[in-house]
């Protein structure tokens, strides 16, 4: 239990850092590792399940390299900053990160279900969530928005190891194929905005309105 | 019946009172018969027609005339016909002959024959609503919902039956185009309302509108007859005499009012008109 | 057999970047699909069942994909059509799919694979607008789209973990725990909401409809709407199964009353028309949401049914009109029935339609509503201000479109007999609605 | 028996809508479709059958007069002749529709199916005709708001509720004051044809609707009555007066649809109030002559290749027969004896004098619209037939317009010999009209004769002696009305180089216009383009929804 709740924690950790950091590299980083603590939420959840292990190292395999590989290649090619640029100053982004946390632990008691096998993580997990839309919806980078998503798609992850001990395996399949699909797609769509706009700069994108 | 009486006396009211205005001028003055004769030579004379003119040039006066003397057919001084709502018909005959007379002064395509239009639908807009609310308070006084039931001027009844005779009295002015509301003497085309709708009118149309004119004062005498108590036909000689005296007194000592005035002086009508049928409807 | 009907649409694959052959290959799936279905009612395979309600959105989706796949065969040029089928026959697959999943984990990833594939749509051929567009729906609906899959993770947790299959849900649904339910019907109403286009969730739709090309538009607006609204019909049944329909329905009609009311003040303030239709889809959408709060399924049904058809009408006579005007403004469009009246007389009656006017379908569908929402005064007139605001939104263009000043167009050969087609379509709805087909579906959603 | 006869005239019309290209086919099935509506609703009308019947029957007398002016007027008026021969014949079932049906989807169907081809039958006329056809539509809605309101909140509203309802949705078809706004600027801009309609059947739905309310809903309570004679009345008197301003010829004929119309929602209230036959017969007998005189008044101006009054005159000259019709039609529009319009404004008089409460008074009311009806028709008939001409202006007068003119003119003189066909049914009887018309006839006739025979002299009419006098010396269409217009101070009239007249009610339509247009661009501004807002929005409906799911 105790490891659990350290390893709970740390994703925790690892939310923070990757609101309050500024360079993308390390975002990614801090990415990668934390579906590594989530996979091993997973195994220790797992109780010698076989298709629970096999899931997390599947979901492992593909957000905790694939994914991270392909932004670290994404950011190369597109030869823009690697600095996170957003409306809200690193304390500032801290001190409402601080508060949605604060609201998911408070909110998240009525989130957890009798029976929960991980109910420390279903605040977690809201957190993250929240966390995730925080950062999509402050940073203007299109590829830190990327980022928030995936940080939101590991908060719904935490939630569904938390609730149920996941989803069934298929669908969790199904799932990361989806968010693997989205993200490669975002990919694709940066590269163009980057060679159509010159940028890559979602708050300069305002041509549609009304 | 009464129709017929007042198309005999017609003459003879408007030749007296231009006898006796000229007599309160100390001048000799027409005889009171000659408006017959002038009737007579103006149906003999060669009539104009005028180049824009269509059938509604002959129309006007010939409707002035025949409603005119439709309106006079419903007031039974003498016994005539009498049926619930008379009133509201003989009043809308005379605006049958009114309307045709406007669109007359129209036909010709001359500026003074349309100022003349105009002015008389204003005159009527202003008048028509008290003239007709006060005989309806008397007839709501009366029986039968028509003129042959109008009540008598008595005590219990004064407040409403006087002022529908003021009312009348005043509409008698107005729609007969007499001091102060128009001039009948002066032939100056901007400030005639009657004459100017005339203009064009010459020979025997003149002579009915002439005529229609006479008659139009009559009715109105024979409206207040019928409000006042006693014998129908003698009351009314002696409405028309009184009105004989009472014109020739105001056109010869009164003037014209201006023409934006007139508004002011009509709103008395309907005024008037206003408190009788509140009296009539409350009882006073 | 189901799998087959879910795959079938990527053999357009097999075309390759051949016109002619995409197009036929396009118009004959969803005919084979059309003609195969309704056998197949009842059958199950794996994670798949199909049952009337998803039969009667295959079906649909299957028509509208076909006139609309035969109308982009003259509206494309030839060297860019193939990006229109690619990305069509992904997003057919992912509707089938949906439509014909039987179980509420695969459903969310079908809504979700539609979203993808929608996205490709919009993308079409680039652009700055385009891309804007695209990047704004991919990332709302992406967000969206996971707070469906936290209700619905809520959800399988709630039932015990054991299944997430659509029937045993609904049986085991009835011992959960309640308040754990509301919450996760809120995170789905909102998940799927943003998908539906509700207010205040509608912000990526003027800009997807209006950026992608006109037959992606009408596809959008046909077809991808009522995935998702399919997604919550369920999870509204779901609910009613456990007895927290009067929950639901507060906010389902919330939701429905402020699409429709801002859906209004959003046509009112519209200068082009593609955006404008867009905004009237989101109301149309919260129309149907509302139809579902008062608790009547079949009206919801029958209320997307009819905006579909309306809709694919009126954005299929739009791209006509974009492809031969090149002007996006309503007020630099006009006198169309005047001037082209084989395009101004359908695309102006389509917007009659939408203001809810007989004989269109949309009349019958508005007037049931209002019948059943008098029941609370406030509410039937609240719902009827939002319709007057809405019609008084589509007056304008209407009128100015249909019978303003402006030019003939003319030009390119469009196959603009395929607008007749739906106005007859939605005549015959209008002056016959199946009320009994829909009552049906609702005793096969509504009652297990 | 109601659904049965519903089929009928749509059977017919649509038989009428079916030979869209050939006009002469169109003129026999409107014309056999008119006489079976004639027959119908006379039989109806007289059987006691109700009130529908003789909507029906004034719908058919219209159409009647309709089948042969329309075929001849579209030869003349090529531009979408198949769409209005489509969609004249569907507009008048649809009209017969509503009329035979009760409250319920039928009805609404009918009613706002009504309102689309009303519309496009006006739109089709083209960009003049856009903010006509779209304040009709938007009214139409309105109106139909109103109705959804009281068929489908009977039952679960108290009776108030219902009524405002109906006052809403019939007051606004039928152009209650203040919701007249509407008609004038709709009426006028579409062909003369279907202005006639309009103007003359439609707006008669209101009214009937109003009137079979007290059947389907029960009695009104009082202040519904009152609300009627209230706002008919000052609708009639403001209608006059704004129309006494109207430049233009149809929309001046819209305005005295208004004052009509003003009359006859007044007689119903009056009727709600205390149930008289007298208000009854007033209240029908109206809406039959004003839909066959309006009618007849606006087929006329379909005539007419210019519609502002003031390029108009001597037109009596140029189309003696148009303008006979007109006269005709004019004295019985203007309310004067003996036209029909008169009858029933005499049982309207008497009725109020023996109403309750302060209603006599509206006696004096009543006699302020006559006396300005006589002064608005002054001005259309004489600046338009009378006079000099004042420009070039053509008049396009083929015989089956005539003929169409011709039997609407007939059968208003029918009305105006033979009221009692009407009141026959209400057991109401009126003076001998036909005598006076007859009387009044002869009389003038010899009359005339006589003078015309009497000699005379062809000269010019008198100028004065100066200068010649020109068309331009006789005065336009404002300056005719001038006068009168100063009398109420609630119009502002504009004198100097360009005369106009404001309307300060126009103004407050605008201004609430202007407040919404504001109103919507405030809410554009949500959708700013900027995705994080969008974002934050998306994150703060989730907070509330769970805020309000957890609270």
């Amino acid at each position: 239990m105790a490891l659990l709740n350290t390893l709970v924690l740390a994703i925790l950790a690892t939310g923070f850092l990757m609101v309050s950091r500024r360079s993308l590299d390390a975002i990614i980083r801090l990415y990668a590792l934390q579906n590594i603590l989530l996979a091993l939420v997973s195994f220790a959840l797992a109780g010698g399940e076989v298709h629970f292990i096999v899931a997390g190292l599947a979901l492992f395999a593909v957000k905790g390299v694939l994914i991270p590989w392909y932004l670290f290649w994404l950011i190369d090619r597109l030869e823009v900053s690697h600095e996170v640029e957003g409306y809200l100053s690193v304390s500032l982004s801290l001190l409402l990160a601080g508060l949605l946390t604060a609201l998911a632990f408070r909110v998240g008691k009525a989130f957890v279900l009798p029976e929960a096998p991980l109910p420390q993580g279903v605040p977690v997990a809201l957190a993250l969530v929240l966390l995730g839309i925080l950062s999509m919806v402050s940073r203007k980078k299109a590829i830190s928005q990327v980022l928030g998503f995936l940080a939101l798609e590991n908060g719904v992850f935490l939630m569904a190891l938390s609730e149920s001990h996941g989803l069934p395996l298929f669908v969790e399949l199904g799932v990361a194929l989806d968010a693997f699909a989205a993200v490669f797609l975002a990919g694709i769509l940066i590269f163009r905005i980057k060679g159509e706009m010159g940028h890559v700069d979602t708050a300069r994108m305002r041509s549609l309105r009304g | 019946m009464t129709a017929l009486l007042a198309l005999l006396l017609a003459p003879l009211f408007s030749g007296t009172v231009k006898w006796l205005k000229a007599r309160l001028t100390h001048r000799q003055g027409p005889s009171p018969l000659m408006e017959y004769r002038n009737l007579a030579k103006l149906w003999r004379k060669v009539w104009v027609v005028p180049h824009p003119t269509t059938p509604l040039f002959l129309l006007g006066p010939i409707m002035a005339l025949l409603g005119t003397l439709g309106a006079l057919a419903l007031l039974p001084v003498l016994p005539g016909l009498a049926f619930r709502g008379d009133f509201l018909l003989a009043l809308y005959l005379l605006g049958l002959g009114r309307f045709f007379q406007m669109l007359a002064a129209l036909d010709a395509g001359s500026s003074f024959g349309a100022q003349g239009s105009y002015r008389e639908g204003v005159v009527t807009v202003l008048a028509e609503p008290g003239t007709l609310m006060a005989l309806a308070g008397a007839v709501l006084l009366g029986e039968g919902f028509s003129l042959s039931g109008l009540p008598q001027l008595g005590v219990e009844n004064s407040l409403v039956l006087l002022l529908a005779l003021a009312s009348l009295a005043l509409a008698l002015l107005a729609e007969g185009a007499r001091m102060p509301v128009n001039d009948p003497t002066t032939h100056l085309e901007l400030t005639m309302i009657h004459e100017a709708q005339v203009l064009d009118h010459s020979g025997p149309l003149l002579a009915l509108y002439e005529l229609a004119g006479s008659l139009k004062m009559l009715f109105y005498a024979g409206l207040m007859a019928l409000l006042l108590p006693g014998s129908k036909p003698l009351v009314f000689l002696g409405v028309v005499g009184a009105w004989v005296l009472a014109l020739a007194y105001l056109e010869t000592y009164g003037v014209k009012l201006r023409y934006l005035r007139l508004p002011d002086f009509l709103s008395y009508n309907t005024l008037f008109g206003v408190l009788a049928l509140l009296g009539a409807i409350w009882r006073f | 057999m189901l799998y087959l009907l879910v795959f079938l649409p990527l053999t357009v694959f097999l075309a390759r970047r051949e016109t002619t052959l995409l197009v036929q290959l396009s118009v004959l799936v969803p005919f084979l699909g059309l003609l195969l279905a309704p056998f197949l009612l009842g059958t199950a395979a794996g994670p798949f069942r199909l049952d009337g309600v998803g039969l009667f959105y295959l079906l649909l989706t299957d028509l509208i994909y076909g006139l609309v796949a035969l109308f982009a065969r003259g509206y494309f040029p030839r060297e860019e059509a193939w990006r229109f089928y690619w990305a069509g026959a992904l997003f057919l697959a992912s509707a089938h799919g949906a439509y014909l999943a039987h179980n509420l984990g695969v459903l969310w990833i079908f809504v979700e694979g539609s979203t993808l594939a929608s996205a490709l749509l919009v993308y079409h051929k680039g652009g700055a607008r385009a891309l804007e567009a695209t990047w704004k729906y991919l990332m709302l609906g992406s967000v969206g789209i996971a707070m469906g899959l936290i209700g619905v993770i809520l959800v399988y947790a709630l039932v015990g973990g054991v299944t997430l299959d659509w029937g045993e849900v609904r049986s085991l649904v009835g011992e959960a725990n309640p308040e754990g339910l509301k919450v996760a019907f809120a995170l789905l109403l909102v998940g799927f909401g943003t998908k539906v286009g509700l207010f205040p969730l509608q912000a990526w739709l003027p800009d997807a409809h209006a950026e992608a090309p006109g037959p992606a538009s009408a596809l959008l607006s046909g077809t991808l709407l009522n995935v998702a609204f399919y997604a919550l019909l369920r999870y509204t049944a779901l609910m009613q199964a456990a007895g927290l329909f009067p929950f639901a329905s507060g906010l389902l009609l919330a939701f429905g009353l402020l699409s429709l009311v801002f859906g209004a003040w959003f046509l009112f303030g519209q200068r082009e028309y593609k955006r404008l239709l867009a905004y009237s889809s989101m109301e149309h959408m919260g129309l149907a949401v509302f139809a579902l709060g008062l608790g009547l399924p079949w009206l919801a049904l029958f209320h997307t049914l009819a905006h579909s058809l309306s809709k694919t009408l009126a954005f299929l006579g739009a791209s006509g009109i974009l492809a031969l005007s090149h002007a996006k403004e309503v007020g630099r469009v006009g006198g169309l029935v005047l001037h082209t009246p084989a395009l101004g007389v359908p695309f102006t009656l389509s917007l009659a339609a939408l203001g809810g006017l007989p004989p269109f379908p949309l009349f019958f569908a508005e007037f049931k509503a209002v019948e059943v929402a008098m029941k609370s005064p406030w509410l039937g007139v609240l719902y009827l201000v939002g319709l007057g605001l809405a019609f008084a939104g589509l007056l304008y263009p209407m009128a100015q479109m249909g019978f303003g000043q402006g030019k003939p167009l003319g030009g390119r050969g469009l196959d603009l007999w395929l607008l007749w087609v739906l106005l007859l379509l939605l005549l015959l709805l209008g002056v016959l609605p199946p009320v009994e087909v829909f009552k049906a579906l609702e005793v096969v959603l509504w009652k297990p | 028996m109601s659904p049965l006869w519903t089929f009928l005239p749509l059977g017919l019309a649509v038989v009428s809508a079916g030979t869209p290209w050939r006009f002469r086919g169109l003129s026999l099935s409107l014309g056999l479709a008119g006489l079976a509506w004639v027959a119908l609703g006379g039989m109806g009308w007289a059987l006691g059958w109700g009130a529908p019947f003789l909507y029906l029957l004034l719908l058919g007398a219209l159409t009647l007069g309709l089948a042969p002016y329309l075929p001849a007027y579209l030869a003349h008026h090529p531009r979408e002749a198949h769409l209005y021969s489509l969609l004249v014949p569907l507009f008048l079932a649809s009209m017969a529709g509503v009329a035979l049906t009760s409250p319920g989807f039928g009805f609404l169907f009918l009613w706002e199916g009504m309102a689309l081809l009303g519309y496009f039958l006006v739109a089709l006329e083209g960009p003049s005709a856009l903010v006509g056809g779209r304040a009709f539509f938007l009214a139409s809605r309105l109106s139909g708001a109103g109705l959804y309101l009281a068929f489908l909140g009977h039952g679960h509203l108290g009776a108030d509720w219902v009524w405002a309802g109906l006052l809403l949705g019939f007051g606004v078809k039928a152009a209650l004051f203040p919701f007249h706004a509407w008609l004038p600027q709709a009426h006028p801009v579409a062909i003369s044809p279907v202005s006639a309609l309009l103007s003359g059947a439609m707006t008669k739905l209101g009214l009937l609707g109003l009137y079979q309310s007290q059947y389907w809903f029960g009695p009104p309570p009082p202040w519904v009555g009152w609300a009627l004679v209230l706002l008919g009345l000052l609708g009639a008197v403001y209608a006059l007066v704004r129309g006494l301003g109207e430049e233009d010829l149809k929309g001046a004929l819209a305005y005295s649809s208004v004052e009509n119309l003003g009359l006859m929602l007044s007689a119903l209230g009056a009727y709600f109030l205390k149930p008289m036959p007298l208000l009854l017969g007033a209240f029908f007998l109206q809406q039959v002559a004003h839909a066959l005189f309006k009618g007849l008044l606006f087929l006329g101006a379909g005539a007419l290749e210019e519609r502002r009054i003031s390029q108009l005159g001597g037109l009596f000259r140029k189309a003696p027969g148009l303008g006979a019709l007109a006269l005709w039609g004019m004295v019985a529009g203007a309310g004067l004896p003996p036209g029909p319009v008169f009858l029933a404004e005499w049982q309207l008089y008497q009725g109020f004098l023996q109403g309750p409460f302060l209603m006599p008074l509206a006696a004096g009311a009543l006699a302020l619209v006559g006396a300005l009806a006589l002064y608005f028709y002054v001005r259309l008939f004489g600046l338009a037939f009378l006079g000099l001409p004042r420009g070039e202006a053509g008049v396009y007068w083929a015989p089956g317009m005539r003929l169409g003119l011709g039997l609407l003119a007939a059968l208003l003189l029918l009305l105006a010999l033979g009221p009692g066909l009407l009141l026959g049914p209400l057991g109401l009887g009126t003076y001998p009209n036909g005598l006076l018309l007859a009387l009044l006839g002869v009389l003038a006739g010899a009359l005339y004769r006589g003078l015309a025979r009497l000699p005379k002299r062809l000269y010019g009419t008198w100028d004065c002696g100066f200068q010649p006098l020109t068309p331009r010396m006789q005065p336009n269409a404002l300056g005719f009305a001038e006068p009168a217009l100063r009398l109420f101070p609630f119009l502002r009239l504009r004198v100097g180089e360009h005369p106009r007249l404001e309307e300060p009610l126009a103004e407050v339509y605008a201004g609430v216009g202007r407040a919404y247009s504001r109103l919507a661009a405030l809410v554009q501004t949500l959708q700013s383009g900027s995705l994080h807002l969008y974002l934050l929005l998306q994150l703060l409906t989730l907070v509330v929804v769970l805020g309000v799911v957890l609270l």
